[in-house]
């Protein structure tokens, strides 16, 4: 019998790809990032590199050439390298920080949808609170509490990016809580977590699976925003980081563009991948927009 | 009816302001460096300066009392002295408001309504060349750091072309004839500035609208109207935009928050002479009580405008009047 | 005969959802009396179609039985017992004795389960299967009581798959697999096709007649009530109007609701522009119940009496009950002419 | 009507203050010795001029000063200019302590006016840094309204002074704007305008000097200056400035603190000086501007101390190791991080100010250097507050930081004294005979006497290296000399402003004909070449995604 | 007279997963003042019957081949902008579930309104007047005509958009379900009203249906249609009474009728084709019991079986013996 249940699965699955793969954005956003995945993956085995050897004074601020694909950087570390290795980590802080904003927002918006009345009231001042705040600036303040490494600007990103997500996730928690299938499940008897975890969270899950790639894009981009500002690891040379050197060394208006724009353009690029992929799925996953 | 809308949303927005001071007044504590440290930490603090501070933060007091120290202070309208200019925060604040909200302005004015032309049309043109182009036109602004796409606008459009400054609000020092003149000069200095903000915006917006737009396209009534007999251009303006301005007003108020983190890097790639960057000096500085008066501005702002929202929110859709 | 469940004056209301703002303000809030004080035993083996317009509280009485809604007033005594919903064990027992069916198989399936899965749920919910081979079995066992066969070909797919019908027949299943002895169906076939409804209808039967259930079917649908259940009760703003035997109350309705509404049945022969006696209005709001009789404002008899006291239900025969004071007025009519 | 000659200067940092009392900044001193006259200033050479004092004289117990004041100078609001402002001046700073320039008036304890035109102050002891005090004469006349409970509030936002610049206007966040003062006694200045520009970022105030839209700048960053410098009309130095990097050690040997009890030992520190290669961090994060860096005076001063070479810990590796092998600190289970005897690692966390790329990147570096000795660095990233905040709780086991210095060495000396821990001292450095040597020193009247006993201090302080000093660095200035002629770097390694006097303000001849309409620079079209790059592909991503929508249609 | 000729109407839409004939080779005419009942299982096509009439297919429909004569007119030849002009004037809708047909953010009156004012060329104040009027004709207030859709009830809705159909005086009303998802007793309000309005204004009527038993009271004629196809078509009486298609039979004893013998309805079995790949031959013929193997291999034409009355099917009545 499991092969019909297998044989189901793949069905469902060949729908999805079909849809997927007539999808120019989703193909596009898909092929770019699976580029830079395998990139930031095996990229610096081949490449291997160490943010903590320098070149010499020859080598600083080289223009690309065969020995550097992409030029060296204002201390003489080669920028092709550097790429790759910021790829492993604008992509982990990316998407590590969509985890636990996921976590936090499905948490949030079931728990509150669900419950409604009084928790439902609280939790929404909160998410409203981490709505309105300006996001730019709680960043910065917290980072700067808390200090600037990598694990602690993937925990303040995080902290900060859920409650988009805790919002579309009630609103939708909110009409999957009206369907007759929930009643059903009460009417058998079955309590609160069951119902949240079993007939709820499956339902919400499209959407929050859109929503969080475009969490993840955000993510990218804000990790990159402070690491420009100052704010990120310099052990651990994300984009951003190149960016924040490219910027302080004045590689834009000394000329140095092999310096400045491939970070610049692997964040955009990447960026557009992720959010590529969250409209694609949404007009996928989204009945409303396919059906025209 | 309405009234009790307006009730109920204030009401929210109280409970939201209340949120923020809360949490204002615990970030600020918990940083590091209280604000006795931060009076002792200058080498010429003189005795009395630390009594009188930590009587005027009520630092002897219980933490409630404490906050309603806090609390008073604030509805008096006393966010405290700036460590950095030794000037009340107010008075910092207020001389550097004006250039935000002007850049801020003008940038969401002009991205709401480049993003809601470029949304209608592509929404209307689904899978057209119109279409595309502005979908990944916007997906690209959209995905671009902001002060990625500021430096790139200046190495273009300053250095290269030569049309606007590099930065600034007014050629600095420049002494005008007349008020035309200074208009014209800041014009100048703004678009580059207000070009990179909205540029940032426009993507968000005519995605919202595109999409909001789709759905409302599909909805009965739009079948209704075309039954009616009505052309494109009366269904979109008449039945279609009413509808889908619903969750773009939403956007573009919830969306104030992140121009506000988008200032910061305009106002320092350009040298825009506004709130984010006095922030960002704030900041760096630890001059807690400017930092946290301008956090308190821009949120009671993001509130006010969220509220702006909702209330024309109420206006526009009678259903949720009720 | 066994009575599966008993109702004594049993009465939900709900507060009018309202902003915040007037809650705090006033202090007195709105009460919709969807239930309004109702009197009702079903019998092992015997299905009573509950019948009434929109909004007159057909579906909250169905789940008021179930609790899945608070009671305001009035007991429930299922099978001559009441259950105590504070007791889990109880409840638990409770909730495998009674299942209800919903109007919407759409709608009324996660959409995201197997079936299996959702056929199984009762058990795993009430952890009352060890092996997964013990599950198959009485999943498929349930299938093929609600009429799917054969079983197997049915247990992997997801409800997009399968026919209305199909749907509406795992809802029964589902509802069949923990062996109840109620069950309320609330309108199990008002979604479905007319070609489809037939099957569904013939199954209730079937199971009333097999397992000896007891069947709460909610309709709108006068016909159908008549055609499948051996009682009917016609509901109007949260009361019962008239109760009797579904021969009875179709063939000599006493209650003015229920002749209205016997004449507003559409039924499938040529009667071109019959001018129908269609009451005027539509079903009055249960938060502003009139007074006197609740029927009185649209009702085309209504007289004096009407406007001040409300009619209780009394025996036109034994076995049939209508809340009317035209049946006194007949009555003393027929005694005067005697 | 003339056109006016306007001077742009470019900065990053504006002034705090428009008050002396509270200003604490670099801008903010510039300013202030425009607007306002000293006693005494610095000629070209450096060397003390006559300011508001034309002559001056000291007694022979050297404990009174007799100085001669101009009578001839009017206040930018046509008050005169009296004896009485100096003495007030001078008392206001004594008894309020407030700002950067109350320190040098240390020791007075008597000022007197026995007329207008002059002025006697008596000390202590001998004052040895007197002549250069360059504390700014305040107005008597307007600082007297003011209440002495708001001096550490009260903004002067209109400064009214002697100097050869009057006030003109302040933007906070744009700029501050200076008109020349048409009376004054150092002669009226070419410039009719200066304007100090302020600068959110160092890459447009580039982009902006080349356009023309300022006409000099200062604080860019070391590879910017090269490609200023390829500009035919922009001249881009590296000015010695009195200043250092150092890498800073929590010296507070107290249980209290949680200084890495390791770090205490000198060799330790020791080998991690021998292990730095200072002149290739120097080349490469800072474009080899500035000086390796051995004592605490600056060597541009006449007090600096050379380490003999039997003292000098220069870059070797081999003597790093051999130091911590004679220490007794070995690698025995084979990680590379070698051991104390009592196991625990030489392993130390390394904080660095995040905002400051160059710091961050030469922290780097060192941690990859001392590796090679068996030492492991690992790096932190905070910003000046929270970095402020360790320091004073002790919680930090190094840092990087930099400080500026005065022509006379006592400021500097003073961080570290014991005295100045919890205040100035970032080290927590205490040492008995240093702080009593500090106090001798300023008593001195002799500048080679005096320099002995400098000397001997720096000496005390190289050998147990509470810093160690990396690099003498340097500001980097670049002015654009198609408008403005005369430049002249003070001292000859110096720059052309920020450099203690306002020669170069006061000497500049603008270029006949140059107008404020900018002149164009060259080097745009690198830029270009950038952007057009990324515009291209951009337009590849387009048309990938127009391409797949196309064909995703005529499936449709 | 004749008002609406529809000849041989195939209209398909083009998706991901093939074509959908969901309208294929469909004819019927239709009088004044006459009223067409057109019923069938969901899914048949009857609404996309109604929206090619009307030509407001969704992007993806077309109508293939066919013609569509309005009096006079073929509307299938028309431009857009000539149809546009003609829609609402001519041809109005009453659509299915009035609860989302209805703009929830303009007054009804002004939804009236606007249609007045485009095809009518009268003031705005004028065309308020007639919305008046028209709530008046359907027995409504008119004094909620400037009330939003959410303020009424679903009966009252349907109402309004039944004002709304009347604003132009259409020779004909199209009602797409009108009355689904209403209560019994609304229902029979809803076709009581239409029926009189139709008798009183003289236009022609298609009532759109998947309920057999509400078209005796109102419809002249009816036609069921079958997976895209008409498959008998005839006077009331003939579909009631005279029915020769199998579908038609069955389709008429899947209703209970309360005022009949109690015989419990009897279901259709099997399932709706599959609109990309119909049936070979008769497209009813694996659900019907008396199909033979030239039902699999043949499709029947229409055969007459009287005045105005015509089947599909190989065997006509075969269920009667
Ligand atoms: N949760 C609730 N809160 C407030 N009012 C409710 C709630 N549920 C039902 N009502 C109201 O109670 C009344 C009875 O509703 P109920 O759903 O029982 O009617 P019904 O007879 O089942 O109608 P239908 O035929 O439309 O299903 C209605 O007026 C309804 O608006
Ligand atoms: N936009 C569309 N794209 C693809 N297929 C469609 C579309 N609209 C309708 N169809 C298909 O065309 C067929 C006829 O649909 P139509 O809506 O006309 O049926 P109907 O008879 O009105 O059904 P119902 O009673 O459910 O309203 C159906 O099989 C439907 O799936
Ligand atoms: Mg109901
Ligand atoms: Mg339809």
């Amino acid at each position: 019998m499991s092969s019909i249940y297998r044989e189901m699965r793949l069905k469902k699955l060949a729908h999805f790809w079909t849809s997927f793969k007539s999808n120019g954005m989703a193909i596009s956003g898909a092929l770019i990032l699976g580029f830079f995945t395998v990139a930031a993956i095996i990229g610096p085995l081949i490449f291997p590199y160490n943010p903590m050897e320098f070149g010499t004074v020859e080598t600083i601020l080289q223009p690309p050439s065969t020995t550097h694909f992409l030029g060296t950087d204002n201390l003489g570390r080669d920028i092709f390298r550097n790429l790759l290795s910021g790829a492993r980590i604008s992509l982990m802080v990316g998407i590590l920080a969509t985890l636990i904003s996921m976590f936090l927002g499905t948490s949030v918006g079931i728990i509150s949808g669900y419950f409604g009345k009084a928790i439902d009231s609280i939790l929404m001042r909160v998410t409203d609170f981490f709505l309105v705040i300006p996001w730019l600036p709680l960043v910065l303040v917290l980072a700067a509490i808390l200090g600037s490494s990598v694990w602690i600007i993937i925990l303040v990103i995080g902290l900060t990016s859920w409650a988009g997500t805790a919002r579309v996730v009630r609103s939708q928690t909110l009409s999957v809580k009206e369907r007759p299938f929930i009643e059903r499940a009460r009417a058998i008897g079955a309590d609160h977590s069951t119902i949240m975890m079993r007939h709820i969270l499956p339902n919400v899950f499209p959407l929050v699976f859109a929503n969080t790639i475009l969490v993840t894009a955000v993510a990218i981009i804000s990790e990159t925003t402070l690491s420009f500002l100052g704010l990120g690891d310099p052990t651990r040379p994300s984009w951003g980081m190149m960016l924040h050197y490219a910027f302080q060394s004045g590689a834009a208006s000394s000329g140095a563009y092999w310096f400045f724009l491939p970070p610049g353009l692997c964040v955009v690029l990447v960026v557009l991948a992720f959010t590529f992929l969250g409209y694609a799925f949404d007009e996928i996953l989204n009945p409303k927009l396919r059906r025209r | 009816m309405k009234r009790q809308y307006l009730g109920k949303k204030i009401i929210q927005s109280l409970a939201t302001i209340f949120f923020v001071l809360v949490f204002n007044y615990v970030l600020f504590r918990i940083m590091p460096g209280n604000p006795l440290a931060m009076i002792m930490r200058n080498p010429r603090a003189s005795q009395e300066a630390i009594e009188r501070t930590r009587e005027l933060f009520g630092l002897n007091q219980s933490w409630y009392v404490q906050f309603g120290i806090y609390l008073k202070h604030l509805f008096t309208g006393d966010l405290g002295t700036s460590f950095l200019y030794r000037q009340p925060v107010t008075q910092v604040i207020v001389a550097r408001i004006m250039p935000t909200v002007l850049m801020v302005g003008l940038a969401q004015i002009l991205a709401t309504i480049a993003g809601m032309v470029l949304g209608v049309l592509a929404a209307w043109k689904r899978g057209s060349r119109i279409d595309i182009a502005s979908l990944s036109f916007s997906l690209v602004t959209y995905s671009m750091p902001t002060f990625w796409l500021g430096i790139i606008l200046i190495a273009v459009f300053s250095v290269s072309l030569r049309w606007f400054p590099t930065s600034g609000m007014l050629t600095p020092g420049q002494s005008f004839p007349n008020q035309l003149a200074m208009i014209k000069d800041a014009a100048r200095h703004l678009v580059l500035p207000v070009m990179t903000l909205s540029l940032v915006l426009i993507g968000e917006y005519t995605l919202t609208m595109r999409n909001t737009l789709l759905d409302v396209l599909t909805e009965d009534y739009m079948t209704t109207a075309r039954a009616k007999g009505f052309d494109d251009t009366y269904l979109i303006r008449k039945h279609a935009l009413p509808n889908a301005m619903l969750p773009m007003i939403t956007i573009i108020a919830i969306n104030l928050g992140l121009v506000i983190g988008g200032t910061i890097q305009v106002e320092t790639i350009f040298s825009w002479p506004g709130l984010g960057r006095l922030m960002f000096d704030a900041l760096k500085a630890r001059d807690y009580p400017l930092l946290q008066g301008i956090f308190l501005l821009i949120t009671l702002s993001v509130i006010v405008a969220n509220l702006i929202a909702d209330v024309t929110y109420g206006y526009l859709d009678p259903r949720v009047r009720e | 005969m066994d009575k599966v469940v008993e109702l004594k004056n049993l009465k939900v209301t709900f507060v009018e959802k309202q902003s915040f703002l007037k809650e705090l303000l006033t202090k007195e809030m709105p009460l919709v009396r969807a239930v309004d004080g109702v009197d009702l035993t079903i019998k092992k083996g015997e299905i009573l179609s509950l019948v009434g317009e929109s909004g007159s509280g057909k579906t909250t009485l169905g789940k008021a039985i179930l609790h899945l809604v608070d009671i305001a007033e009035g007991e429930i005594l299922f099978q001559n017992q009441a259950v105590n919903f504070k007791h889990k064990k109880e409840t638990r027992r409770f909730r495998q004795k009674a299942q209800v069916i919903f109007q919407d198989p759409y709608q009324s399936l996660n959409p995201r389960n197997l079936i299996i899965d959702i056929v199984a749920e009762p058990l795993e919910v009430n952890g009352l299967v060890k092996t997964e081979a013990e599950r198959k079995e009485r999943v498929m066992k349930a299938l093929q009581d609600a009429g799917l066969d054969p079983p197997e070909s049915y247990l992997y797919r997801y409800p997009y798959e399968l026919s209305g019908g199909q749907r509406q027949r795992v809802a029964i299943a589902s509802a069949l697999i923990l062996d109840p002895a109620f069950i309320v169906a609330d309108e199990p076939v008002s979604m479905l096709d007319v070609s489809i409804r037939a099957g569904i209808l013939k199954l209730l039967v079937e199971l009333k007649e097999s397992k000896g259930l007891a069947f709460l079917f909610i309709t709108h649908d006068l016909s159908l009530a008549w055609l499948i259940s051996d009682r009917i009760a016609i509901m109007y703003l949260g009361k019962i109007m008239e109760i009797g035997e579904s021969d009875t109350v179709i063939k000599q309705a006493e209650h003015p609701y229920t002749q209205a509404l016997l004449d507003v049945m559409p039924i499938p022969e040529v009667n071109r522009h019959r001018q129908r006696k269609v009451l005027s209005g539509e079903s009055p709001n249960p938060t502003n119940i009139p007074a006197g009789c609740r029927f009185h404002p649209r009702c085309p008899h209504a007289f004096d009496r009407c406007r001040e006291e409300e009619p209780v239900l009394q025996a036109v025969n034994p076995h049939h009950l209508a809340a009317c004071h035209l049946i006194e007025k007949k009555k003393t009519q027929e005694k005067s002419h005697d | 009507q003339e056109p006016l000659n306007t001077m742009r200067v470019g900065v990053t940092v504006e002034v705090d203050s428009l008050s002396p009392l509270i200003s604490y900044s670099q801008i903010g001193y510039e300013v202030f010795q425009l607007v306002y006259d000293p006693l005494v200033m610095l000629d070209e050479n450096l060397e003390t001029a006559p300011g508001l004092a034309t002559d001056w004289q000291i007694s022979d117990d050297q404990l009174e000063w007799t100085f001669t004041l101009r009578d001839d100078v009017k206040w930018h609001d046509d008050t005169p200019f009296t004896s009485a402002d100096v003495k007030f001046t001078y008392e206001l700073l004594m008894e309020n302590e407030l700002g950067m320039y109350s320190g040098s008036l240390g020791g007075m304890t008597e000022v007197s006016t026995p007329d207008e035109t002059t002025l006697v102050i008596r000390t202590e002891l001998p004052k040895a840094n007197m002549l250069l005090n360059a504390c700014p004469i305040l107005p008597a006349h307007i600082w007297s309204e003011v209440s002495p409970d708001e001096y550490d509030a009260w903004p002067n936002s209109s400064p009214v002074g002697t100097g050869p610049f009057r006030f003109e206007e302040f933007r906070p966040g744009e700029y501050l704007k200076l008109a020349a003062n048409e009376e004054t006694f150092h002669g009226r200045p070419q410039i009719d305008e200066l304007i100090f520009v302020l600068y959110a970022n160092t890459d447009t105030m580039a982009q902006s000097l080349r356009l023309g839209e300022i006409d000099a700048a200062t604080n860019f960053s070391p590879s910017q200056l090269e490609v200023l410098n390829s500009d035919a009309s922009i001249d881009a130095i590296a000015a010695v400035e009195l200043g250092f990097v150092e890498l800073s050690f929590n010296s507070w040997d107290d249980p209290s603190s949680t200084s890495h009890p390791l770090l205490l030992e000198p060799p330790v520190r020791h080998a991690i000086e021998y292990s730095i290669d200072k002149q290739r961090i120097l080349d490469m994060v800072y474009s080899g501007q500035g000086s390796v860096g051995t004592t605490l005076v600056p060597p541009e001063g006449f007090y600096h101390y050379e380490p003999t070479s039997a003292e000098l810990r220069d870059y070797d590796v081999l003597m790093a190791n051999q130091v911590l092998e004679e220490a007794g600190f070995a690698d025995l289970n084979g990680d590379g991080i070698r051991q104390a005897p009592d196991g625990t690692p030489l392993e130390f966390l390394l904080t660095l100010r995040a905002d400051n790329a160059n710091e961050v990147q030469a922290g780097q570096m060192i941690a990859g250097m001392v590796a090679e000795a068996g030492i492991k660095f690992n790096i932190e990233t905070v910003d000046d507050g929270a970095l402020m905040d360790k320091i004073y709780s002790g919680d930090v086991d190094m840092f990087i930081w930099g400080w500026g210095a005065d022509l006379d060495p006592t400021t500097i000396l003073n961080v570290m004294t014991t005295s100045q821990i919890g205040n100035m001292s970032d080290s927590n450095y205490s040492n008995e005979t240093y702080d009593r040597l500090f106090m001798e020193q300023q008593t001195i009247m002799d500048p080679d006497e005096r320099r002995e006993v400098v000397w001997k201090m720096q000496q005390i302080l190289y050998e147990e290296a509470p810093y160690i000093i990396l690099f003498y660095d340097n500001s980097l200035q670049a002015v654009n000399t198609s408008r403005w002629t005369g430049w002249r770097r003070i001292p000859d390694e110096g720059g052309y402003f920020f450099n203690l006097t306002n020669y170069n303000y006061l000497n500049l001849q603008p270029v006949a004909g140059a107008g404020d309409a900018t002149v164009p620079a060259t080097g745009g079209s690198d830029s270009l070449g950038h952007i057009i790059g990324g515009l291209g592909i951009m337009a590849v991503v387009a048309f990938f995604v127009f391409r797949k929508k196309k064909a995703a249609n005529s499936y449709r | 007279m004749e008002l609406l000729r529809v000849e041989n109407l195939k209209t398909y839409f083009h998706i991901s997963q093939g074509i959908v004939k969901a309208v294929d080779d469909v004819s019927f005419t239709l009088a004044y003042g006459q009223c067409l009942g057109l019923v069938g299982e969901s899914g048949c096509g009857k609404t996309t019957t109604a929206l090619s009439i009307n030509r407001l297919l969704p992007p993806e429909g077309k109508i293939q081949s066919g013609n569509i004569y309005l009096e006079a007119v073929n509307l299938t030849a028309l431009s857009d902008d000539e149809i546009r002009k003609r829609r609402w004037k001519e041809i109005s809708m009453i659509f299915q579930g009035a609860m989302n047909a209805l703009n929830p953010v303009m007054k009804i009156g002004e939804q009236i309104a606007e249609a007045v004012v485009l095809h009518q060329q009268v003031s705005h104040q004028q065309a308020w007047g007639r919305a008046k009027e028209l709530f008046e004709l359907v027995e409504l207030e008119p004094d909620r005509i400037s009330g939003y859709p959410h303020e009424f009830s679903g009966g009252m809705k349907q109402r309004a958009m039944i004002a709304m159909a009347l604003a132009c005086d259409p020779k004909l009303v199209i009602g797409d379900e009108p009355t689904t998802a209403l209560d019994v007793m609304v229902q029979a309000q809803i076709l009581n009203l239409l029926d009189k309005l139709r008798q009183n204004l003289n236009m022609g009527l298609i009532l759109i249906t998947h309920d057999l038993s509400i078209l005796g009271e109102t419809c002249d004629r009816i036609a069921v249609m079958y997976a895209g196809k008409i498959v008998e078509m005839g006077s009331t009486e003939d579909i009631y009474h005279e029915h020769m298609h199998p579908y038609t039979y069955r389709l008429l004893r899947a209703f209970p009728h309360i005022r009949g013998p109690k015989q419990m309805p009897e279901p259709i079995m099997g399932t709706p084709p599959d609109l990309i790949r119909p049936p070979s031959g008769c497209r009813f013929h694996p659900r019907c019991d008396y199909a033979k193997e030239i039902c699999r291999e043949e499709e029947p034409g229409m055969t007459a079986a009287g005045d105005g009355h015509a089947y599909a099917c190989h065997f006509g009545g075969a269920f009667n013996g």
